[in-house]
C-alpha cells in the first residue's frame, strides 16, 4: 500500500497516529487493514458506543446478551434474535445486497447454536413512482426471497415503507429469529490455551476487500468510482453450514464459534481472542482460498460469504472436520489458541501482523456533538384550521388504502416461503407473525416497527412510539411483549444535525423500553445513510418478540363473524400531525407527532390481552398509519377469502371528522367480540382504567361509518379491497 | 434481421456458487480435468433492423441500463446478420 | 410401516416430513442420507421439498445423480411406495421416475399461499381416504411448479388415470383463473404408470395439524398407511 | 486449456416467459424493433486438455447428462484454445 493509503481505508489522521502510538511502530499494510476495519463504525461503533450503553440490558424475562446475537430464556429456552442493516451493499446491487443481509443475520444465530426458525425485513425505498426506485424495490424483494426460501428459514413478517427520502438510500434491516436449549448455547470466543482455530465454510476470495471500511463508513454517491464489490450470497452453501454447525456444536467439541461477517477474518480472530482474553496465533496458508496468489492483507479483509471461524477442543480437530465434510464445507485447522491476548497473523510462518486484540476491538470512542435541526422549527409549526376538510370521505378513504405504504403486502410475502418448518401459526398478513414452539404449548409473536416520519419530526416520540406499536401489535396477538432488537439507520453522523436525531431516538427507545420493562438484547448501527440529495429519516427500526402462553389462544386482526361487536379501545384525539393522511391528501410531511402516554397505551394493551387471553375476542387490531377508518377497513378486508362488513354507528368523539377517521392518535386496538362478552370486557378495561367504547356491529357488505350522526362513509367490501388488495401490484408491475 | 446473442457472465472477482456446484456434480458424474466451470446468462434479439453499426450502440445500452449490473457482472456480445 | 426420508443436501422440508411422520401420524420414521444407498426394511420413501444443491443448473437435476436415487428407482421397480413432494417431485421428474418437466412458474415468481386442488384418482395407495373430486385447501411453495408434457404424454397420462390432484377453485372448478402457475392443465401432482410413485407440489406435511389451520393433506399419508395395513 | 461455452436455451416449441419479460423491460426502455427476447444460460468450462476432439466427445455427453434436459431445453457449443 502506498502512504497515505489510511485515509482510503476510511481511518483519519488522528487514528492513525493512535495507532502508532498503540503499536509503538509503523503497521504493515495487513496490521492497517485490520485497524481500518475494526474501527470502523459498522464493527466498532466508535460514534455511537456511547449512547448504545445507555439501552437496558435487562426486562421481564432473563436476558443472554452474547457477542453478536442476544436473547431471553422461557422455560429454560433459549430464544436468540437480531437485526442487522445491509443498506448500502442493497442500494449497489439490490438483489445479492438483500440476500447476503439475510445470509448474514442468520449466521449471527445459529452461530451461538441457536437453529434459525424465522426471518423478518423491515424494508424502505423511495416512491414507486421513480423506475429505479422500482429496480431496487423488486431486486431487494428478489434477493430476500432467493436466499430466505431455498436456506429453509421461514420469512413471516417485516414492514415496508416508502418515502423519498429513502431515494437513493434504501434501507433494508433483516431480523433472524433462533431457538436452542439454554445449555445448547455457545459463545463467540477463543478459549482453551492450545485448542485449535479452525477455518469452516466456503472457500476465500477477493469479495467485498473494503467493503466493511469503505462501504458503510462513507455516503454513497451515485457513479461514485470507489465502488467495492458486492459479494454473492450462496443460500444453499448455508443451509449446508447451518446443518453443519449445529452438528458440530452438538458434538460439545466446540468451545466457540464465529461468523465471519464484516471484515472477514480481522473481526473473527481479533473479536473471539478478545471476547476470550486470549490469544491466537493464526497461519494465512492454511486458509482455503478460490483465487490465486491473494495478498495476507486481502484474505484479512475478504467479506467472502458463508464462513465460520470455530474454537475446536484440542484432540477433537478430525471428529469435527468430519462433520463439515460430510456437507461439503471447507474445513482448515489455520491456528491455535494463545495466551498472549495477541492476534498473531503469519504467511508461511513470517509474521504479518501481530496485535494486541484489545487494542483492535476497542474501538476509541467519539464522543459526536449534537444540535437540534433548525427545520424542525418550522416543520413542526401547524394549524389544523387552516387544513380543509375532505368533501368525499369515501374519496379520501379509498386514496389512502392505495398508499404503498399502507396498501396489502401479499404481492410482497406471497415470494416468501413463510411456511416452512411448519410452526407458522398466524401467516404474514396480521399484526404480527406467531410461531409454535414444538412440544410446549407456548408461542412466539415477532413484529418490526418504526414509523421514520414521526422520527423526523420528533425523534425521541418517534422512538418511544415504535416501541409501543411494536408492543400493540405483538398483544393484538394474543403474545406479551417480551424484548427488543433494533437496527439504527441514520445519516451522516459528523453532521451535529443527524446525531442529534441518533442521541434523541436512543433516548426514546431506552425510556420506552424501561416502562415497558423490555430489554434490549441485541441490535446494530447503521450510519451515513445519505442520498446525493438528502440524508434519510431517522429510522430506528424495533424489532419486538412476544410470547404467547397457550397456542390456542392466538388472535388476529380481521373480523371472524357477522353480528359480532366492534369495541375501541383508547382515545381518539384531534391529531393529524405527521399523518400519512396529511402527507397523502395535502402533500405536508408536518405537525407535532401524535401523543404518547405509556401509561395509557399500558393500560389499554393489558386490557386487550387479558381480554384475548380469557378467550373473549374474536380479532383484535391496532390503529396506525392511516387512523381509525383504515384500521377497520383493514377489519374488513385482510383475509381475502372472508371479507365481512361493518357499521361503525357510535363514534361521537366532537372532534373534526378527518382528525378522527385518519389521524394516529395513538394506544388504540380494534375488538370484536361475541355480544356475550361485550360486558366481560368492558369490566376488564375498567380494571386497566383503559378507554372503552362500543362503536358498532359486524356483519353485510360494506363499510359504513357515522360520526355522530352522520353517515360520512359507506363503501362495499369490494370496492375497499379492490384498492388496498391491488394497489402495490399495479405500481409495480403496471 | 439481425440477431444478437448476449453472454452475461460474473466478473473473475466475484464468487459463482452456480458454476462450483455444476462443477462438483460434473465431477462426481466422472469428468476430471476441469480446471473452471462459470455459469452465466444468455439473451438473445432479434432485431429489425439492418444497421448493424446502430444495433451494436443500442446493444450495448441495453447491457449497461438493463442486461448486467457492471458491479458484479460483465457481458458479451456478438451481431449477425439472419 | 416404516418411511424414510431422503435428505439431499438444500432440502429444507426433510425435517417438517419427518415430524409429521413421527409426531403426528405416529409412525417410525428414518432419514435416509443422500449418500446411503441402504433402504431395506422401508415401505415409503419420501423425497422432501427444497432447494437440492440450490436448485442451481435446474430444480432436481443435480440431486437425481445422487447415489441413493439408484436405490430409490430400485425400490420404486420393486413396487416401493415413493413419494416425492414440490423439490421431490422436480427431482422424480428429472431421475426419470415420472414423466414430463417442470417449468418456471408462470408469474417468474415464487409463489407461497394456500391453494386448492382436487383429488382426481382416489384410487390410489395415496388418495384412498379422499373422495372422487374432493377438493383440498393446501399450500404451494415453489418457483418451478409449471408442469408440462408433450401433447402425447399428456393424453397417456390421461389414459393411465396418472394425473392425481389439479389445480382448482374454492368450489371446485378447474379453470385457468385457478392455476396459479401455469402447470399443463392444472395438473398438482401425478403417479406413475404402476401408481406406487406420487409427484405433487403441493406440500401435505403443512396442512396435517389443525394447530396450523386445516389438515386436508394429512389424508395422502394416512391413505398410505391403510393401504400398506390393507395388503399386509 | 481449452474452453468450451455452452449455451442453453428453451425450445421453440416451449413457452419463454422470462425473455418476454425481458423484453417489455426493454421496449419500456424504448427499445423498439426487437422482433424477439429468448432468454437461456450459458455454461463456460475450462478443461485441462489439448485434445480437441476428444473434449467435444465429453462436452456433449455433458450436456446430455446433465447441463441440459432435452425434453425442453436444447444446447450449442464452441469449443476454443485458451
Ligand atoms: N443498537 C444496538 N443496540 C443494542 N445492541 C447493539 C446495537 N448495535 C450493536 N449492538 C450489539 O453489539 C454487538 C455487535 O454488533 P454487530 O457488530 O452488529 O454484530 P456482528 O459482529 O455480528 O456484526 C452485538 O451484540 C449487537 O447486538
Ligand atoms: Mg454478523
Amino acid at each position: 500500500m502506498k502512504p497515505g493509503a489510511y485515509r482510503s481505508l476510511g481511518l483519519s489522521d488522528q487514528e492513525y497516529r493512535h495507532i502508532l502510538k498503540i503499536l509503538k511502530r509503523k503497521p504493515s499494510d495487513t496490521e492497517l487493514a485490520m485497524f481500518s476495519v475494526e474501527w470502523s463504525e459498522h464493527c466498532g461503533y466508535p460514534r455511537s458506543r456511547k449512547w448504545l450503553k445507555i439501552l437496558p440490558k435487562t426486562g421481564k424475562y432473563k436476558t443472554l446478551i452474547g457477542e453478536d446475537a442476544g436473547g431471553i430464556i422461557v422455560d429454560g429456552l433459549a430464544i436468540i434474535f437480531k437485526m442487522e442493516s445491509h443498506n448500502h451493499p442493497s442500494q449497489v446491487e439490490p438483489k445479492q445486497g438483500a440476500a447476503t443481509g439475510v445470509g448474514g443475520i442468520i449466521r449471527d444465530i445459529f452461530t451461538a447454536g441457536a437453529r434459525p426458525i424465522a426471518l423478518l425485513d423491515s424494508l424502505r425505498f423511495g416512491p414507486l413512482t421513480q423506475t429505479y426506485n422500482k429496480y431496487i424495490f423488486r431486486g431487494v424483494i428478489e434477493g430476500i426471497q432467493f436466499y430466505g426460501n431455498c436456506v429453509g428459514v421461514p420469512t413471516v413478517g417485516g414492514e415496508i415503507y416508502f418515502d423519498k427520502s429513502y431515494t437513493g438510500n434504501c434501507l433494508v434491516n433483516a431480523m433472524c429469529i433462533g431457538i436452542a436449549k439454554q445449555t445448547e448455547l455457545v459463545r463467540a470466543r477463543a478459549v482453551g490455551l492450545g485448542n485449535s482455530i479452525m477455518y469452516v465454510g466456503s472457500s476465500t476470495g477477493r469479495d467485498g476487500i473494503g467493503g466493511c471500511s469503505i462501504l458503510a463508513s462513507h455516503e454513497f454517491k451515485e457513479g461514485e468510482e470507489k465502488r467495492p464489490t458486492v459479494q454473492i450470497g450462496d443460500p444453499f452453501t448455508e443451509k449446508c453450514l447451518i446443518e453443519a454447525t449445529l452438528e458440530a456444536i452438538n458434538t460439545g467439541y466446540v468451545a466457540g464459534i464465529k461468523d465471519m461477517g464484516a471484515a472477514g477474518l480481522t473481526c473473527c480472530t481479533s473479536e473471539m481472542a478478545s471476547a476470550g482474553n486470549s490469544g491466537m496465533d493464526v497461519e494465512l496458508q492454511a486458509v482455503p482460498r478460490r483465487e490465486e496468489n491473494m495478498e495476507p492483507w486481502e484474505l484479512m479483509m475478504s467479506e467472502s460469504q458463508e464462513r465460520m471461524l470455530v474454537c475446536v477442543k484440542k484432540g477433537k480437530e478430525e471428529q469435527v472436520k468430519k462433520i463439515f465434510l460430510k456437507w461439503g464445507l471447507c474445513a482448515s485447522v489455520i491456528g491455535k489458541v494463545t495466551n498472549d491476548k495477541s492476534v498473531t497473523i503469519r504467511d508461511n510462518g513470517k509474521i504479518v501482523a501481530r496485535i494486541k486484540a484489545h487494542s483492535l476491538t476497542r474501538a476509541p470512542v467519539y464522543d459526536m456533538p449534537y444540535k437540534k435541526p433548525a427545520h424542525l422549527k418550522e416543520a413542526t409549526k401547524f394549524a389544523l384550521k387552516n387544513i380543509p376538510e375532505p368533501k368525499d370521505y369515501n374519496k379520501a378513504l379509498l386514496k389512502l388504502l392505495a398508499v404503498p405504504s399502507i396498501a396489502n403486502k401479499a404481492w410482497v410475502y406471497e415470494q416468501y416461503d413463510h411456511m416452512v418448518q411448519v410452526n407458522t401459526i398466524v401467516l404474514p398478513g396480521s399484526d404480527a407473525a406467531v410461531l409454535r414452539l414444538k412440544g410446549t404449548d407456548k408461542a412466539i409473536a415477532a413484529t418490526t416497527d418504526c414509523n421514520s416520519r414521526y422520527c423526523f419530526l420528533d425523534p425521541y416520540k418517534g422512538a418511544q412510539i415504535a416501541i409501543a406499536e411494536a408492543a400493540r401489535n405483538l398483544v393484538c396477538s394474543g403474545a406479551r411483549p417480551a424484548a427488543v432488537t433494533d437496527c439504527l439507520n441514520f445519516g451522516n453522523p459528523e453532521k451535529p444535525e443527524s446525531f442529534w436525531y441518533f442521541k434523541n431516538c436512543i433516548e426514546g427507545i431506552r425510556d420506552a423500553c424501561k416502562s415497558f420493562n423490555v430489554a434490549v438484547v441485541s441490535g446494530n448501527v447503521s450510519l451515513y445513510n445519505e442520498s446525493p440529495q438528502s440524508s434519510i429519516n431517522p429510522t430506528p427500526t424495533i424489532g419486538m418478540i412476544g410470547i404467547v402462553n397457550h397456542v390456542d389462544r392466538v388472535c388476529t386482526q380481521n373480523f371472524k363473524q357477522s353480528g359480532d361487536m366492534v369495541i375501541l379501545l383508547g382515545r381518539s384525539k384531534e391529531e393529524l400531525g405527521a399523518s400519512e393522511y396529511l402527507a397523502e391528501a395535502h402533500n405536508m410531511i408536518k405537525g407535532s407527532v401524535p401523543h404518547i402516554d405509556l401509561k395509557l397505551e399500558q393500560a389499554v394493551q393489558k386490557a386487550a390481552l387479558e381480554a384475548i387471553e380469557k378467550g373473549l375476542v374474536n380479532s383484535a387490531h391496532d390503529c396506525s398509519e392511516g387512523g381509525l377508518a383504515v384500521a377497520l377497513a383493514e377489519c374488513c378486508i385482510s383475509n381475502k377469502n372472508k371479507i365481512i362488513g361493518a357499521n361503525i354507528d357510535n363514534l361521537d368523539y366532537n372532534i373534526r371528522s378527518d382528525a378522527l377517521f385518519f389521524g394516529e392518535s395513538q394506544s388504540r386496538i380494534i375488538i370484536s367480540c361475541d355480544k356475550a362478552s361485550v360486558e366481560k370486557i368492558r369490566k376488564i378495561a375498567l380494571k386497566f382504567k383503559a378507554p372503552f367504547r362500543v362503536i358498532g356491529k359486524t356483519g353485510g357488505q360494506v363499510l359504513r361509518i357515522l360520526n355522530g350522526a352522520k353517515e360520512l362513509i359507506c363503501l362495499p367490501l369490494e370496492d375497499l379491497y379492490e384498492e388496498w388488495g391491488g394497489s402495490l401490484k399495479r405500481k409495480i408491475e403496471g | 434481421m439481425l440477431r444478437a446473442e448476449i453472454s452475461i457472465t460474473l466478473k473473475r472477482t466475484v464468487a459463482d456458487p452456480q458454476g462450483l456446484t455444476i462443477r462438483h456434480a460434473l465431477e462426481s458424474l466422472g469428468y476430471k480435468g476441469l480446471a473452471d466451470v462459470r455459469a452465466g446468462k444468455l439473451v438473445v434479439l432479434k432485431l429489425n433492423s439492418q444497421n448493424k453499426k446502430k444495433a451494436q450502440q443500442e446493444v450495448e445500452q441495453m447491457c449497461k441500463k438493463l442486461l448486467a449490473n457492471p458491479i458484479i457482472e460483465e457481458y458479451r456480445f456478438k451481431i449477425t446478420e439472419e | 410401516m416404516k418411511f424414510g426420508v431422503v435428505v439431499f443436501p438444500g432440502s429444507n422440508c426433510d425435517k417438517d416430513c419427518f415430524y409429521v411422520i413421527k409426531d403426528v401420524l405416529k409412525q417410525p420414521v428414518k432419514y435416509i442420507w443422500h449418500q446411503d444407498t441402504e433402504l431395506k426394511r422401508l415401505d415409503c420413501v419420501i423425497l422432501p421439498g427444497g432447494f437440492s444443491y440450490g436448485d442451481y443448473l435446474r430444480t432436481g437435476a443435480i440431486a437425481r445423480f445422487s447415489p441413493v436415487m439408484k436405490s430409490v428407482a430400485a425400490f420404486a421397480a420393486k413396487g416401493g411406495t415413493v413419494i416425492g413432494i414440490c423439490n421431490g417431485f422436480q427431482i422424480l421428474l428429472e431421475a426419470g421416475l415420472l414423466p414430463g418437466v417442470m417449468l418456471r412458474n408462470a408469474g417468474l415468481h415464487f409463489i407461497c399461499r394456500h391453494i386448492y386442488i382436487k383429488a382426481q384418482n382416489t384410487r390410489t395407495r395415496f388418495t384412498n381416504l379422499y373422495r372422487e373430486g374432493q377438493v383440498l385447501n393446501i399450500p404451494i411453495a415453489h418457483n418451478e411448479g409449471n408442469y408440462y408434457i408433450d401433447s402425447d404424454g399428456l393424453k397417456e397420462l390421461k389414459d393411465n388415470d396418472q394425473v392425481a390432484f389439479r389445480y382448482c377453485s374454492a368450489a371446485g372448478v378447474v379453470d385457468g383463473s385457478a392455476n396459479p402457475n401455469g402447470a399443463l392443465d392444472n395438473i398438482a401432482g401425478i403417479i406413475n404408470k404402476k401408481g406406487n410413485v406420487l409427484g405433487m407440489m403441493p406440500h401435505p406435511e403443512r396442512s396435517s395439524e389443525t394447530d396450523l389451520g386445516l389438515r386436508d393433506g394429512y389424508f395422502i399419508f394416512e391413505s398410505i398407511v391403510k393401504w400398506l395395513e390393507v395388503k399386509r
